[in-house]
């Protein structure tokens, strides 16, 4: 076993830079922000377990479970969120959900 | 208040108060007959009760005794005590000042028969004789504070007591504001007696100036008074505008509004010399003020013969008395300056009682012509009012100074004096009041002649109705008139040139002022001097001056004209009384309310209202407004934020 | 170094999909994506030796959760034409940012900090070793009350989503005859007086 | 400690039990209940200040009539009660106001009779409350407390304008206090404790006492309220219910110098010394700039507004001159004159502009369209002559006038201001001028003249409850201003100790010794 911390970590980053530019490059579907949150969960999660094994400490994966807990609500939240949505104004656009505009 | 005569005098004090706490609480229930029968004979007995006082003060000469009252307050080490002083002096006051009192309140039963405020006017007439004993008796500048306040509040009351009429409000609020100028003056002065004296007590801080003589006080950086002479000046301040001393005297013609028992008592007899009094009490301040003193004189004689001069133009027969009125008021401020204590003191004795009467006189005469005060309506009353007529030409020549009437010797004792004074302005004081007794008979025998001779100019309506005015109020007249034929000649002696004098200790003069003593040196007694009157210059002037009113009113009315004409200049500067009013209301009334409008309207409406308070809410608002459309709605500009956030922490987390 | 192949190997997949998720035209091939990025992900975890949790991921969020996502996605038919208006204006800048941040990121996750030298790699674990053993001895002592949280989250969430969803009892057409029976004359006709011609 | 008789505590809490009787009572179906409940509980709340009064000892400076009960543990906070001469005084003074207020609404108010008494009662608790407090955190509760039935009662009961006033009001009044909170919580971080009276003496530096000093500078100063923090008054005056100016111009402005007294002369000395020139500056603005704006004013609650602010110069000058005085005089003695005349001022300034308050709601009242403006009135006096005269009494109070209430404490902070500085006392003294044209001149256009507006000609004189309001006024104008010795009395050991507290020690190692007495 010879892969250092730094490459996970890299990786780890790499995702979540992904995740970032998918919500801010997105302006059309809000399904798929959704999934650039998932995508910058993954990455934090992988974190998680990176420092796990490095450490030795299995607090880290406890953590991701409850990560992937709460993520899991939040995808079911959010999709349920999404299609009363769309019911309502017919679309799911990010560019035309403007109701919080100041 | 052991002792018994100062219960006596707080007894004294204390009547006319009861009186008028009955006439006004009580006076609309008990009606107006119990009124005045309670309120005069209230002053009557206290008039009686202050003869006693006289016997015991003047005659037996008793030493001047003090006593507490009460404690008023008291802060650290000082205590202020309402505290009693009978002395002379006070003894002196107090008999004029009651008997005047005495003899308007008798005045007033048959004057305001007929008004609607009589118990008002009962109970404040009352009032003003408890805050002048008040006044007079003090044994400190506190109490004599209250009293003079008390007196300003009584006759700003009694100015405006006809309050329907806006001239009369418009007066009454002249007369107390103008009086409060003086008043910061003379605050400021019992603020530097406490500061330097440590006591407001009369005597103790007296012993004390010598002490202090040598104090100053730093007014500005660099720039130090003596501290006696700021007392003295602050306090003369206060007495000019008491006693309407130019420039503060442009109230007192305007107090004529009021009702003229009023003018009898408080603006000729009473209270306008409390000013007057006061100097003569502060006397050893004074004495150590040359400065100050210089300053009255100038200021007295310029009182004296420049508001003489404004009576000539006046037609409101009130008014020329009022003039008159301040005239005499410099004269004795002139006394003042020139160290003659006993003398002003003395002339304001005489004044009191030939004023009073001159006051009084004329008051018969209004009521006769039923509240008709121009002059140039009248003319002719002699016949109809002979007891009037009498009483007014006896007021008339004591004021004039002619011999043997008691205005002689007073006026003449002020011009030997100020004549041997020694002090800068001596010398200006000194025409001014020789030509003021030249002027003096012009005008008091010019509204003599105008009112009682000359062809008779009433109203169609009015003639037939003019009656003698009954006896409540000839028998005032006749009462003033005794002392204003007499008085002079019998107190010129033991007041100004015996030793120890009427006044004795109340007074004190130092010894290179003393010009009364030089005076007693050449007296040769009353009636030699009224004999030798034809001796002195002032005698000439004033009968110039009776003849020249004769010419110009009585024997030849259009040689009037043609002085007016010729002199129009002059005529317009005397109807316009010098400008003061006008300059007063410019600068001061409407100054100070454009200066309160600026401050309003711009400072604090604009500036700290409009910019301040409602600015900051405005900008906040502004600030929101703004901020809001950062607020777009869109989440990738949430995002965006938020990465931006990122951004930030994460370079802190490398290089920070 | 057979590890190393292994791990890049997955380490690109799992970013070439992540990349198609955020980049794909079609909202189900981002899902797709997305599921294949889990995979290669699940195989990463497998190599930190963290079995359970890889299960999961697969179990979990590629069996339940990229379904639900699917679901959804089919439901809601989305224009596709404009599916792409403004990708290529703000990609740049995009790029940018996601740039920035990794660039930043890896330099402060660099080898200089994170090497093996500071973090040595641990021994291998026994014949006896338990992923699985060894968190649920943990989840279920000291984090029991997380546990039982997260139990109670996911309950809500269901609720939640199951209400949010509902639509309801919409289409039932019933009538109230005390309403129809109760009608006034006033609540139906409203009579108004109107000029016979218009001006 | 032995049981005493929570005297303080029934002060404070039975008029807002009272306040939670009378909103029992109700819609105003219940009207005369509502008063009479309101005027049983204020005249037993006055009762009670005869015990305090009498069993108050004159000659010990410590607190009085002390409670204390543990509240909050964990940041040791107590529920502490105790009273010295200066705040005996205005504890007295508020159970009197209350006392007046509440007659006189009885009279004025016919709309939410209950809710209004309520809120005045709960009002006149919280005050004493204020006066009472010897726990920084109490304190602080009863002061911001005292604000909400008083924002209510300008809200609700107010004129045209009132919820411009009553949130202008209520920002300035808190917007100064949130700092005062903060001065609080440093000290109870210096001390530990949040007793007042061990934040006195504290060794803080200059440094620090300054921003101690502007912290509670401005919560004060806005309750004085000082130049320039003042706007809000004039509006929060003009449109509150006459009992709320009352209140305000009687009650809650002396707060202000009650606070400068209780906390900022002995806790922050030193910046008080320093900065005692900038202070007395500031009173000064206030008594010759405001004054002059008071002559202009066309509103007569605005008029009389200002004149407080004018008025409460006075107290803050007479305040913030000892320093100065004691170092011109060198001795401790002539301190004591401007301080007691500083208290004075306010008792006096509660007769005087309270009793004009009243009265200008009154002639209001019966006014169709219940105007202030000075024109729409003239020759009052004609129809209302008792009202008249009393009015009269209390302008002459306002202006100063010896004998009434007024000239007590102008008096002797004149006098002191002579011995800090001649132009100080010259410009303070501008007042005998200032202050009879603002109020003499209005007195005039209101009550004289000739009847303008027939309205006021069929003006009724004032009915028996507000005779007796008027003259129970009337009886502490001259009580305050013929024998003053008694309030001095109760003033004097407290005055004394507080200087001592006060006095920084660099001035008064200059002053010679003996002064300590």
């Amino acid at each position: 076993m010879t892969i250092s911390l730094t490459e996970f970590l890299m990786l780890a980053a790499i995702l979540f830079g992904l995740g970032m530019a998918g919500i801010i490059i997105n302006r059309k579907n809000i399904i798929v922000l959704l999934m650039s949150i998932e995508l910058i969960l993954l990455a934090v999660n992988t974190n998680f377990v990176a420092f796990s094994y490095f450490l030795g400490n299995v607090v880290g994966q406890v953590f991701v479970f409850f990560v992937l807990t709460v993520a899991a609500a939040e995808a079911a939240i959010g999709l349920a969120i999404l299609v009363v949505l769309y019911r309502r104004r017919g679309t799911i656009e990010v560019e035309q959900l403007d109701t919080l505009k100041g | 208040m052991d002792q018994p005569l100062i219960l006596l005098a707080t007894i004294i004090m204390l009547l006319p108060l009861l009186g008028a706490i009955t006439a006004g609480l009580f006076g609309h229930r008990i009606g107006r007959n119990a009124t005045h029968c309670i309120t005069v004979s209230l002053v009557a007995m206290a008039f009686v009760l202050s003869m006693y006082l006289v016997k015991v003060m003047l005659l037996d000469a008793h030493p001047a005794i003090e006593g507490t009252l009460y404690t008023w307050a008291t802060a650290g080490s000082v205590q202020f005590d309402v505290a009693l002083l009978l002395d002379r002096l006070s003894t002196v006051m107090l008999f004029v000042v009651l008997f005047i009192s005495l003899a308007v309140h008798i005045y007033t039963i048959g004057y305001m028969a007929d008004d609607p405020g009589y118990q008002r006017f009962f109970s404040y007439v009352s009032l003003f004789t408890f805050a002048m004993l008040v006044l007079v008796l003090a044994n400190n500048f506190l109490l004599l504070f209250f009293g003079w306040e008390g007196v300003g509040l009584v006759s700003y009351l009694l100015i405006g007591f006809w309050f329907n009429k806006e001239s009369a409000n418009q007066g009454s609020l002249k007369a107390f504001l103008v009086n409060r100028v003086g008043d910061i003056g003379f605050l400021l002065a019992i603020a530097a007696v406490l500061m330097f004296f440590g006591t407001l007590n009369y005597h103790a801080v007296f012993t004390q100036v010598p002490q202090v003589v040598s104090r100053s006080l730093a007014l500005f950086p660099n720039y130090d008074v003596p501290v006696i002479a700021l007392i003295c000046f602050l306090l003369f301040i206060g007495a000019m505008g008491k006693s309407a001393q130019v420039p503060l005297h442009v109230w007192l013609p305007e107090s004529m509004e009021g009702p003229t028992p009023i003018s009898a008592l408080i603006h000729a007899a009473t209270m306008v010399t409390a000013g007057i009094y006061m100097v003569a009490r502060m006397s050893p301040l004074f004495e150590y003020a040359p400065a100050v003193l210089s300053m009255i004189l100038v200021i007295g004689g310029t009182t004296a013969f420049f508001l003489g001069l404004v009576a000539l133009v006046q037609f409101d027969i009130k008014r020329v008395i009022a003039y008159s009125t301040i005239s005499q008021l410099g004269y004795m401020a002139v006394a003042l300056g020139a160290s003659a204590y006993d003398a002003a003191i003395f002339h304001l004795m005489t004044h009191a009682f030939f004023k009073a009467l001159l006051f009084l006189s004329a008051g018969s005469v209004i009521i006769a012509m039923h509240h008709e005060q121009d002059m140039r309506k009248m003319g002719g009353l002699a016949v109809h009012l002979p007891v009037t007529y009498l009483t007014f030409v006896i007021g008339g020549l004591a004021l004039s100074a002619i011999p043997p009437f008691s205005g002689f010797f007073s006026k003449d004792a002020i011009i030997d004096a100020v004549h041997l004074s020694t002090l800068p302005g001596a010398h200006y004081a000194y025409y001014c009041v020789l030509f003021g007794a030249f002027i003096t008979p012009l005008y008091t025998f010019r509204a003599l002649f105008l009112t009682f001779h000359t062809r008779s100019r009433v109203e169609a309506k009015l003639r037939g109705h003019i009656h003698e005015s009954p006896w409540v109020i000839l028998i005032p007249l006749v009462a003033l008139a005794i002392p204003s034929v007499f008085m002079g000649q019998m107190l010129i002696g033991p007041m100004l040139f015996a030793q120890p004098s009427l006044l004795g200790d109340s007074v004190f003069v130092l010894p290179e002022h003393n010009v009364l003593a030089q005076m007693a040196r050449s007296y040769v007694g009353a009636s030699k001097m009224a004999l030798d009157a034809g001796m002195h210059l002032t005698f000439w002037f004033a009968m110039a001056g009776i003849v020249m009113a004769w010419m110009f009113i009585a024997a030849h009315p259009q040689w009037t004209e043609v002085l007016k004409r010729r002199f129009h200049w002059v005529y317009a500067l005397l109807v316009r009384k010098f400008g003061f009013d006008d300059f007063n209301h410019t600068v001061f009334v409407k100054g100070t309310v454009e200066l309160g409008d600026v401050c309003y309207e711009v400072s604090d409406v604009k500036l700290i209202d409009g910019v301040c308070v409602n600015g900051s809410g405005q900008a906040i608002g502004w600030l929101a407004r703004t901020v809001r459309y950062v607020q777009t709605g869109y989440l990738y500009h949430y995002a965006l934020s938020m990465v931006i956030g990122v951004l930030v922490f994460l370079l802190w987390f490398i290089w920070g | 170094m057979i590890l190393h192949l292994i791990f890049y190997a997955y380490a690109l997949v799992a970013v070439a999909s992540a990349v198609m998720v955020i980049a794909s035209r079609n909202p189900v091939h981002s899902v797709l994506s997305l599921v294949v990025t889990f995979f290669a992900m699940a195989a990463v975890w497998m190599i930190l030796h963290a079995e359970f949790l890889a299960l999961i991921l697969l179990l979990v969020y590629v069996g339940a959760v990229m379904t639900l996502f699917l679901f959804v996605v089919m439901m809601i038919s989305v224009r596709q034409e404009s599916r792409r208006k403004g990708f290529v204006r703000y990609l740049p800048f995009g790029i940018l940012i996601v740039a920035l941040i990794i660039g930043l990121v890896v330099i402060g996750i660099g080898p200089e900090r994170f090497d093996l030298s500071h973090y040595p790699a641990p021994l291998l674990p026994g014949a006896d070793y338990n992923n699985l053993t060894q968190l649920g001895s943990i989840l279920y002592t000291d984090y029991v009350y997380p546990f039982e949280i997260a139990g109670v989250l996911l309950l809500a969430a269901i609720i939640a989503a199951i209400t949010l969803a509902h639509r309801g009892p919409v289409q039932r057409k019933v009538q109230n005859p005390a309403a129809q029976v109760a009608v006034r004359r006033e609540d139906r006709i409203r009579l108004v007086n109107m000029p016979v011609e218009k001006k | 400690m032995a049981w005493q008789f929570p005297l303080l505590s029934l002060l404070i809490w039975l008029p807002i039990v009272g306040a939670v009787c009378v909103l029992l009572t109700g819609s105003d179906k219940h009207a005369g209940t509502a008063r009479g409940i309101a005027i049983l509980v204020a005249i037993a709340n006055l009762l009670l200040c005869i015990p305090l009064y009498l069993g108050f000892d004159v000659t010990s400076y410590a607190m009085q009539f002390q409670e204390e009960h543990l509240w909050i543990r964990a940041y040791q906070t107590h529920y502490a009660l105790g009273v010295d001469g200066i705040s005996v005084l205005m504890v007295i003074l508020t159970n009197f106001t209350g006392l007046l207020v509440v007659l006189a609404s009885s009279q004025t108010i016919k709309l939410r009779v209950a809710q209004y008494m309520a809120a005045f009662l709960t009002m006149q608790g919280m005050i004493v409350g204020v006066f009472c407090a010897m726990d920084a955190v109490l304190f602080y509760v009863f002061w911001e407390g005292m604000l909400i039935p008083m924002y209510l009662s300008i809200g609700m009961w107010g004129s045209a304008n009132r919820s411009y006033a009553s949130i202008k009001f209520f920002l300035f009044t808190f917007f100064g206090s949130i700092l005062m909170l903060i001065a609080l919580l440093y000290l109870y971080n210096q001390t530990g404790t949040f007793r007042i009276q061990e934040y006195y003496g504290l060794p803080l530096s200059l440094h620090v006492q300054k921003y101690l000093f502007f912290a509670f500078l401005l919560a004060f100063a806005v309750k004085v309220p000082m130049w320039p923090l003042h706007t809000w008054l004039p509006d929060a005056h003009t449109e509150a219910p006459a009992g709320g100016s009352v209140i305000l111009a009687a009650l809650m402005l002396k707060l202000g110098v009650y606070g400068f007294l209780r906390f900022s002369m002995p806790i922050t000395p030193l910046a008080c010394m320093r900065l005692a020139d900038f202070m007395i500056g500031m009173s000064l603005i206030a008594i010759v700039y405001v004054g002059l704006i008071a002559i202009v004013q066309k509103d007569m609650k605005k008029l009389i507004a200002y004149s407080s602010v004018a008025h409460m110069g006075f107290s803050t000058l007479g305040c913030f001159m000892v320093y100065d005085i004691i170092r011109r005089m060198g001795s401790f003695q002539d301190a004591y004159m401007s301080l007691e005349g500083a208290v004075i001022q306010m008792i006096a300034h509660a007769f005087g502009s309270g009793a004009m308050f009243l009265g200008i709601g009154l002639m209001a009242d019966r006014l169709a369209n219940h105007s202030r403006l000075i024109k729409s009135y003239g020759g009052v006096a004609h129809s209302m002559p008792v009202f008249a005269a009393f009015f009269m009494l209390f302008a002459l109070s306002n202006v100063g006038l010896p004998g009434t209430a007024g000239f007590v404490g102008e008096f002797m902070v004149i006098m002191s201001a002579f011995q800090t500085h001649f132009w100080v006392a010259t410009m303070a003294a501008l007042t005998l001028v200032l202050g009879a044209s603002y109020t003499l001149w209005m007195y005039k256009r209101v009550f004289l003249g000739p009847v303008t507006n027939a309205a006021v000609a069929t003006f009724k004189d004032i009915n028996v409850i507000e005779r007796i309001n008027y003259i129970l006024l009337a009886a502490g104008v001259f009580f305050v201003g013929l024998y003053p010795l008694p309030i001095i009395n109760v003033l004097r050991v407290t005055i004394g100790h507080l200087l001592l507290q006060s006095i920084p020690t660099g001035l008064a190692m200059n002053v010679p010794m003996g002064w300590a007495a």
